[in-house]
């Protein structure tokens, strides 16, 4: 039995955990739900001793600690699978089977990790480097090595990116044997409702930090939905612009191919017009990120041809698209989007080199006056919070932009920025610029888009018109459902209309 | 040494009263003459330059003159200082004639001796009193070094077994070939006139490093030259080179139960220590040389001229009066030190000049007609290897 | 056949001391560390060896204190690069120019002065062997160390939990520490165990390659020509090792390939090791490059020739990681 | 762009150099010499007398050159360690570009100098090609250039370019004096070199400072990425900085053939590229304080001769004071950011 109470943990501004308090018993399953950033890997790798909480405390098996580290975890039988598979790429199987575990030889390694896999039907080569392993298995392994340690508290965070669904179901069974038969505790995050729904004994619901309820069996789908997305923000939000149906597409794709660093997809046939706010919904890694860098050039196209205002681009080049007024803004801003180190001023000087002279007045009318961004012109771009960042990056966009590629444009902001943002955006599109943006938040995607675009794995599963698109249909399809069960025939006929 | 004080009366009464009298008295009572050594190397490397240091010293304690010296004057040890800085500063300390150490500070000694026209400049080594090139206040002294490389050749040829001498040097220019030309002769001689055999069985093997010494990842390691030298059959290895690789390497040999045999090169003290692999070491005992300009400078009466000072045949061990020597070490034999005494009186009774033709270069062109002997010209601006050596007569 | 055995008793002798240089960077590399500090590290603990050596009388003295030493330098890097945080590459860098003059100064007063050194081992079974004679009835102690140098440090990364744990912290120092490694302690004990092997490599040289201490002493410049072997052996020991050999082959062959072609300048052969760096590590890298990529996708011969080329550097190499921070 | 109390910085500063001190101390002591003295005798041989000066500014010529080149790539986070290799290529192209001419006068110099920039950039714009296209790390092959640099030079000096009959240490046949730089007074240092060291230094400081290509260069070290986004052309920017910085040593090669030695060395560079980059690591990358620490260590590299001189000291010891001085400065660095970090965490 294991109590966290009172976790917080915060990261710089950021609160990822928020006063966090809950108990596990043996023997049952939970599951862990929340839309990106809510904290739960945060959470969770405070109960794995990766990350020490700024304040709380945790009780296991009755001993009371203010933080674990991974030895300490591991004596209590704490064992964590990640999101991205912690593990040696480069060494061979059974030496990362080993890597941790008390002293052993090749033999009896090799031995141990035969006989588990043959419990778990798996199969390794004990000498195969792990990087020729697929992720499905690299975490099937990581489950394996836990298992071999004696974890009695095995944490699965998202587990089931990137795996086969047998392999999932495997998985799955595997898990209640552990918790059924061997009185294991079993936390399960996820952002796929229906994995939560089928397994859990509990649901704990996390939204920006917080603990927001946990729920128990029977579940009520809706209210689930509504808590882990919580309300749409107060205050009055622009309507959606009007689409000329009549206009020339402003983006058309013909049997587009996208390659990525880990995975490629297409062929895809899709148009967009102008004014047009297209919302992508999908899981993480459904495609819809691939979609986003390879329509602004920053992956490869190996195969197809782009019409972009009616002029066709056998390839996808950034700074020719650029030119063509296609804007990207990634999610991760710091990373991909800032330079760290310089402050804003610089930032403006060099998105508009020409604007050099006057950028002080620019300055105080786009950032301040547009986007009340409230911070000193010489603050360093790493000490803007993330509403300050999006701010910054929306307001370096070119106002003539005609096609807008965003990845989760209100990631880390509050609601009332959030609707700033969108109003904004909704201008632009209303000026005739294109809108073409992934959240995970799905209610955001319903409430901003003229049409959703829904990926399942690694394909566009379907695009549906606003009409249509729910809470219901897009989550049905983005946890798999074939669009001809989720709309009658009809509806389905229509849906693939959207997407020709 | 009972002789040397009135040995020094004789040199100096002449001196005395050709000078005019009262300048040099007056300065000898302000304070003592004062020269100013420019070292190449470190003046402790047992080699070179601590020749030329221990020169300076010899200076000091014969006629109480006053040293200062600063070493390591070359580019890669002192970054950015260039010869006439180094004057400047050892002029500021007093000194009343300077002497820089080696071929390397050519240009640099002619650049200051011009700044400074009434001071005396001599450069060791150099030639530019021969070519005129110089100013009039700047002149070369040089031991002939080549006749102890003859008699280092002589004693390497008498003392090897196979047949096989091989020789590590350093840069190919007219120097290192005039000189190792010199031991090939001297080696010859021994072979073919003293040993009296048949001068095919002689290899006279010529290797060069590059440099001076050895600069990993650029010029050739003197070690392994001289292990290849050796594992390639000489028994004999002459070095040529300023860092004592070869004798170590014959040392390391010997341990590995070799019959083989090294000769240093420049410092007397060479073979000290050694034991049986050192055969001996030609070198430079500057002391009597730097007296003799002393001497000059102090009386005013100093020439700048092209002085290439042969040794003292009497006793060309002697350190008073012999510029260059040939110190036999352990590894030669009672009989070849005999041989070599015979060689050596023979060299100074000029009797025997080895630099007698008929002399080919190495690619088979006329050096010295049959009955023809070398002029001094022609042996300091040597072009080539002989024929009969192995070994690169200029780099390609 | 007498003349090969030689020339390879010639290599292996020229190869010592780059092989335990090259190993002890290897060693330090593989846990995640770079140490740029080796040509330096080398002259000074050659220098060291040589004093302790000449006080003592004793040479076995002198290596331990040149391992000392190499092991103090590395600490000095590791302390301000691991425990600092500041970027390992520019203190290594000072460190190289530091510890060489720190050699020629407080080294002066040895300087050509005579000392004793390691000698040789006769081996009385070998005397007179047809092959093996020549190359090892009498051979220096240091070749000995050399191969057992690379037999141990093979044993040790590939075969032993600790080796395990080594290569874990180089490959990813997040799951090292997920899985209770205390990743800055590992580090910082093979940056130092990399150290002492280097510090023996100076020792090497100043107490057997080349006896004696000077300046020039003889082994400026090969720190660099050991970094460069480092990365041509793919950080892999034994690979190492013989890249090593191979130079020294290539150094000694130099001399004998200087009359066979005269027009070919003698400095090429002694320069070899580091255009030869630079190409392997472009080989390495270019299997990253996305046009590369494509045109391997494209022609599947290339794919394969790249297989050859599969030299992978330990992922975390230079990355620095703080626990404190977390994953 | 750091808004700390300047105060707090000297502070800093002030620990470094004390503890640079400290340890300078420490090494000084076994070798049974007077600290204090020595330290004395180093600046005094530096600032002395006039024509002291004189010799530390030609030394502060070529070493600022070099430094200010490096900061440009220091910049964009760029280690060009070849910039040895590239100040002895500029050396060696200057020569090359003299060779035809026995005797000329500001026409040759100049097409000297240009010749020398070209060689020093081309050098340069090796390790730039291997970066930017191969992803080979500018140390790695910026090294593997200075050696190869090295081979070239002495395989020059000692083959094609030897002086008729002897080949030596003392390099090619030296120029005539109509090809030497003007020397300022009976001072060492050239008008031109200084013109050259300011130009330099000017025109860094509005490179960096003044124009949008500094501060893209600078968004490309921060972060390559967004660079990529923000349409700066990354890979462009890079070569270009390699390009400036090689220039720049090649110039400072030229200075030390047409000013100091006025011929072709094997070691021509003096390894001020070396200590170019020391200087930029002490000067924490930043051009402010370049010129002075060049200024610093080229009185220490000319004083330090009077140490054999006057207290027979080995004059390397001036070495290990600029090494110590370096690494003093990154540990009280190391040591402030430890401190920031326990702040945070308490
Ligand atoms: N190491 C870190 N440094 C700084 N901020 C972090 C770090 N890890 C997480 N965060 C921030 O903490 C918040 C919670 O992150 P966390 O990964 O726990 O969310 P999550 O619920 O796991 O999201 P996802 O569903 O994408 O996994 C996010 O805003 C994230 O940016
Ligand atoms: N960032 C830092 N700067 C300076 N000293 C540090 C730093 N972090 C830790 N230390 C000191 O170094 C020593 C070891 O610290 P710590 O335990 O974090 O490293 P470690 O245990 O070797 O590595 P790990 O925690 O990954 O196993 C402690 O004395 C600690 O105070
Ligand atoms: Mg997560
Ligand atoms: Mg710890």
């Amino acid at each position: 039995m294991i109590v966290l109470s009172d976790i917080h943990k915060q990261y710089g501004r950021v609160r990822a955990n928020d006063g966090i308090s809950l108990t596990l018993e043996p023997g049952r399953i939970y599951a862990l739900v929340g839309e990106n950033g809510a904290g739960k890997s945060t959470l969770m790798r405070v109960l794995a001793g990766h990350t020490r909480p700024t304040s709380g405390s945790i009780e296991v098996n009755g001993e009371r600690l203010s933080h674990l580290t991974p030895a300490l975890a591991r004596r209590h039988g704490v064992g964590m699978l990640y999101q991205d598979p912690l593990d040696f790429p480069a060494m061979p199987v059974w030496e990362n089977f080993q890597l941790g575990a008390p002293r052993r030889t090749k033999r009896q390694v090799v031995d141990i990790l035969g006989e588990l896999s043959f419990r778990l039907d798996a199969c390794f080569l004990p000498d195969e480097p792990v990087s020729s392993l697929t992720v499905g298995e690299r975490q099937l392994l990581e489950l394996l090595r836990l298992l071999d340690l004696g974890a009695t508290t095995l944490i699965l965070d998202e587990p089931t990116t990137g795996i086969t669904p047998e392999q999932k179901q495997d998985l799955f069974n595997l898990l209640m044997t552990l918790a059924r038969e061997e009185n294991h505790t079993v936390v399960l995050v996820t952002h796929k409702l229906s994995e939560a729904l089928e397994m859990a004994d509990a649901i704990f619901v996390m939204r920006q930090g917080r603990l927001v309820c946990t729920l128990t069996p029977p579940y009520d789908e809706h209210e689930l939905v509504s808590r882990m997305f919580g309300e749409a923000a107060r205050g009055e939000v622009a309507p959606m612009p009007e689409v000329d149906e009549t206009a020339a597409p402003r983006l058309d794709m013909r049997d587009v191919l996208f390659a990525g660093p880990k995975y490629s997809m297409g062929p895809l046939n899709f148009t967009a017009r102008p004014g047009e706010c297209i919302g992508l919904a999908g899981l993480d890694g459904s495609g819809q990120e691939l979609f986003l860098r390879g329509l602004c050039g920053l992956d490869r196209m190996p195969g197809g041809k782009l019409v972009l205002n009616g002029r066709e681009y056998g390839s996808n080049d950034f700074k020719i698209l650029r030119r063509a007024g296609v804007q990207f803004v990634p999610a991760d801003r710091l990373q991909l989007a800032l330079f760290p180190a310089l402050n804003l001023m610089e930032h403006i000087t060099l998105a508009f080199p020409d604007r050099k002279e006057d950028r002080q007045k620019f300055y105080d009318e786009q950032c301040v006056e547009r986007f009340n961004l409230r911070a000193h012109p010489d603050t360093h771009a790493s000490e803007l919070s993330g509403g300050n960042q999006q701010r910054l990056l929306l307001s370096l966009i070119p106002d003539d932009a005609a096609l807008l590629l965003m990845e989760h444009p209100t990631r880390g902001l509050d609601a009332g920025s959030s609707r700033q943002v969108w109003n904004h955006l909704k201008e632009r599109c209303a000026n005739g610029a294109t809108l073409i943006y992934f959240s995970p938040d799905l209610e955001e995607v319903l409430e901003h888009s003229h049409r959703v675009a829904v990926f399942y794995d690694r394909g566009l599963a379907a695009v549906v018109d606003r009409e249509r698109a729910t809470m219901e249909t897009v989550g049905a399809l983005m946890a798999g459902k074939p669009a001809a069960e989720v709309f009658g025939n009809r509806a389905k006929a229509a849906a693939e209309g959207g997407a020709r | 040494c009972a002789s040397e004080p009135e040995k020094k009366a004789e040199d100096k009464a002449p001196a005395k009263t050709e000078a005019p009298a009262p300048a040099p008295e007056a300065k000898q009572d302000a304070k003592p003459l004062t020269m100013g050594l420019i070292l190449v190397g470190p003046y402790n490397d047992k080699g070179y330059s601590q020749a030329q240091y221990e020169g300076g010293k010899y200076l000091e304690e014969k006629m109480g003159a006053k040293l200062i010296y600063l070493d390591k004057v070359n580019p890669a040890d002192r970054p950015g200082l260039t010869i006439p800085q180094v004057v400047d500063d050892l002029l500021a300390k007093g000194a009343d004639f300077i002497v820089a150490g080696s071929d390397d500070m050519t240009d640099g000694i002619i650049e200051a001796a011009g700044q400074h026209p009434d001071t005396v400049f001599v450069h060791a080594s150099g030639d530019a009193a021969l070519t005129g090139k110089g100013p009039k206040n700047l002149g070369n002294v040089f031991g002939r070094m080549t006749f102890p490389k003859m008699m280092a050749g002589f004693s390497a040829g008498m003392t090897t077994q196979t047949g096989k001498i091989g020789v590590v040097g350093p840069l190919i220019n007219a120097e290192t070939r005039r000189l190792i030309v010199s031991a090939y002769l001297g080696a010859r001689y021994a072979w073919t006139q003293v040993r009296g055999k048949d001068l095919k069985d002689l290899s006279f093997n010529v290797k060069w490093i590059g440099f001076w010494f050895n600069i990993p990842g650029v010029t050739a390691d003197p070690t392994q030259m001289a292990g290849s030298l050796y594992d390639g059959g000489c028994d004999v290895v002459l070095s040529g080179i300023d860092t004592p690789e070869v004798v170590t390497v014959a040392q390391q040999r010997r341990d590995a139960g070799k019959t083989v045999w090294a000769l240093p090169y420049d410092y007397e003290k060479a073979c000290e220590g050694q034991g049986s692999v050192c055969v001996g070491v030609p070198y430079f005992n500057w002391g009597p040389m730097f007296l003799k300009i002393a001497e000059q400078v102090k009386a005013g009466t100093y020439k700048a001229v092209f002085d290439w000072e042969a040794p003292y045949w009497a006793d060309i061990n002697d350190h008073d009066k012999s510029p260059v020597g040939f110190m036999p070490g352990e590894g030669l034999s009672a009989d070849n030190k005999k041989a070599l005494d015979e060689f050596v009186a023979k060299l100074g009774s000029g009797e025997l000049n080895l630099f007698t033709g008929p002399l080919n270069y190495q690619d088979g062109s006329v050096f010295l007609k049959a009955g023809e002997t070398a002029t001094d010209k022609q042996i300091w601006y040597l072009e080539q290897l002989l024929q009969g050596m192995e070994g690169l007569s200029s780099p390609k | 056949m007498e003349t090969f055995a030689l020339t390879i008793a010639a290599v292996l002798m020229a190869g010592a001391p780059l092989v335990l240089a090259t190993l002890g960077e290897t060693l330090t590399e593989k846990a995640g560390i770079i140490n740029l500090s080796l040509d330096g590290a080398i002259l000074l603990s050659a220098m060291a060896a040589f004093a302790v050596a000449s006080t003592t009388g004793s040479p076995w003295l002198g290596v331990i204190g040149g391992a000392a030493v190499g092991a103090a330098v590395a600490g000095t890097l590791g302390l301000i690069g691991i425990y600092l945080g500041q970027s390992q590459l520019a203190i290594g860098f000072i460190l190289t120019l530091l510890c060489r003059d720190l050699a020629y100064f407080l080294g002066h007063s040895f300087s050509r002065q005579p000392g004793p050194d390691l000698g040789l081992w006769s081996i009385p079974g070998l005397q007179g062997a047809p092959f093996l004679g020549p190359i090892f009835a009498n051979a220096s102690p240091v070749i000995y160390l050399g191969l057992a140098a690379i037999l141990f440090c093979w044993w040790w990364m590939y075969r032993t939990e600790g080796g395990m744990r080594l290569r874990a912290v180089g490959e990813s120092p997040r799951a090292a520490f997920g899985r209770g490694i205390r990743v800055r302690l590992t580090r910082f004990a093979y940056c130092l165990a990399g150290g002492a092997l280097v510090g023996m490599a100076g020792a090497a040289y100043s107490l057997a390659v080349k006896p004696g201490w000077g300046r020039p002493q003889g082994c400026e410049g090969a720190g660099w020509i050991a970094l460069a072997i480092v990365i041509f052996g793919g950080w892999h020991p034994v690979r190492a090792a013989l890249g090593a050999f191979f130079f020294a082959g290539l150094q000694v062959s130099g001399i004998y390939l200087q009359e066979v072609f005269p027009s070919i300048p003698a400095p090429v052969f002694q320069v070899a090791p580091f255009p030869m760096m630079i190409l392997t590590l472009l080989a390495v890298n270019l299997g990253r490059v996305g046009w590369v990529q494509d045109l391997v996708r494209r022609h599947p011969v290339l794919g394969k020739l790249s297989g050859s080329w599969s030299i992978e550097a330990p992922a975390a190499l230079g990355q620095d990681f703080d626990p404190k921070k977390g994953l | 762009m750091n808004r700390e109390s300047l105060l707090r910085q000297i502070g800093w500063f002030a620990a470094a150099v004390g503890l640079a001190l400290f340890l300078t101390v420490l090494v000084t002591l076994p070798s049974g010499a007077p600290p204090l003295t020595t330290i004395f005798v180093l600046f005094q041989g530096g600032l002395g007398s006039l024509s002291k000066f004189g010799q530390a500014l030609s030394v502060w010529v070529p070493l600022t050159l070099c430094s200010v080149g490096l900061l440009i790539p220091f910049t964009a986070r760029l280690w060009n360690i070849g910039v040895e290799g590239q100040v002895i290529m500029g050396a060696i192209f200057c020569t090359a570009a003299l060779r035809p001419f026995d005797g000329g006068g500001a026409g040759q110099i100049i097409l000297a100098l240009a010749a020398a920039a070209l060689g020093g950039a081309l050098w340069a714009l090796l390790s730039g090609l291997l970066r930017v296209f191969g992803r080979v790390h500018e140390i790695f092959s910026g090294l593997g250039l200075n050696f190869v640099a090295l081979g070239v030079i002495l395989w020059l000096i000692f083959g094609p370019w030897k002086r008729p009959g002897i080949a030596s240490m003392s390099g090619t046949e030296p120029l005539d004096v109509s090809l030497w730089l003007a020397k300022v007074g009976s001072l060492s240092v050239t008008w031109a070199g200084l013109g050259l060291a300011l130009a330099a230094i000017v025109l860094a400081a509005v490179l960096l400072h003044r124009t949008g290509w500094g501060l893209k260069l600078r968004a490309v070290g921060e972060n390559p990425k967004a660079a990529t986004l923000f349409a700066l052309g990354p890979r462009r920017r890079l070569l270009q900085a390699f390009l400036l910085c090689g220039a720049m040593a090649g110039l400072a090669g030229a200075t030390q053939v047409l000013a100091v030695y006025h011929r072709l060395l094997p070691s021509i560079s003096s390894s001020y590229g070396y200590t170019g980059l020391l200087v930029g690591m002490m000067a924490s990358y930043r051009l402010g304080l370049a010129p002075f620490i060049c200024l610093f260590f080229a009185v220490l590299n000319v004083g330090s001769i009077q140490l054999p001189l006057q207290l027979g000291l080995d004059s390397s010891l001036s070495g290990v004071i600029q090494g110590v001085m370096v690494l003093s400065v990154f540990i009280v660095q190391g040591v402030r950011l430890w401190l920031a970090k326990r702040g945070e965490a308490a």
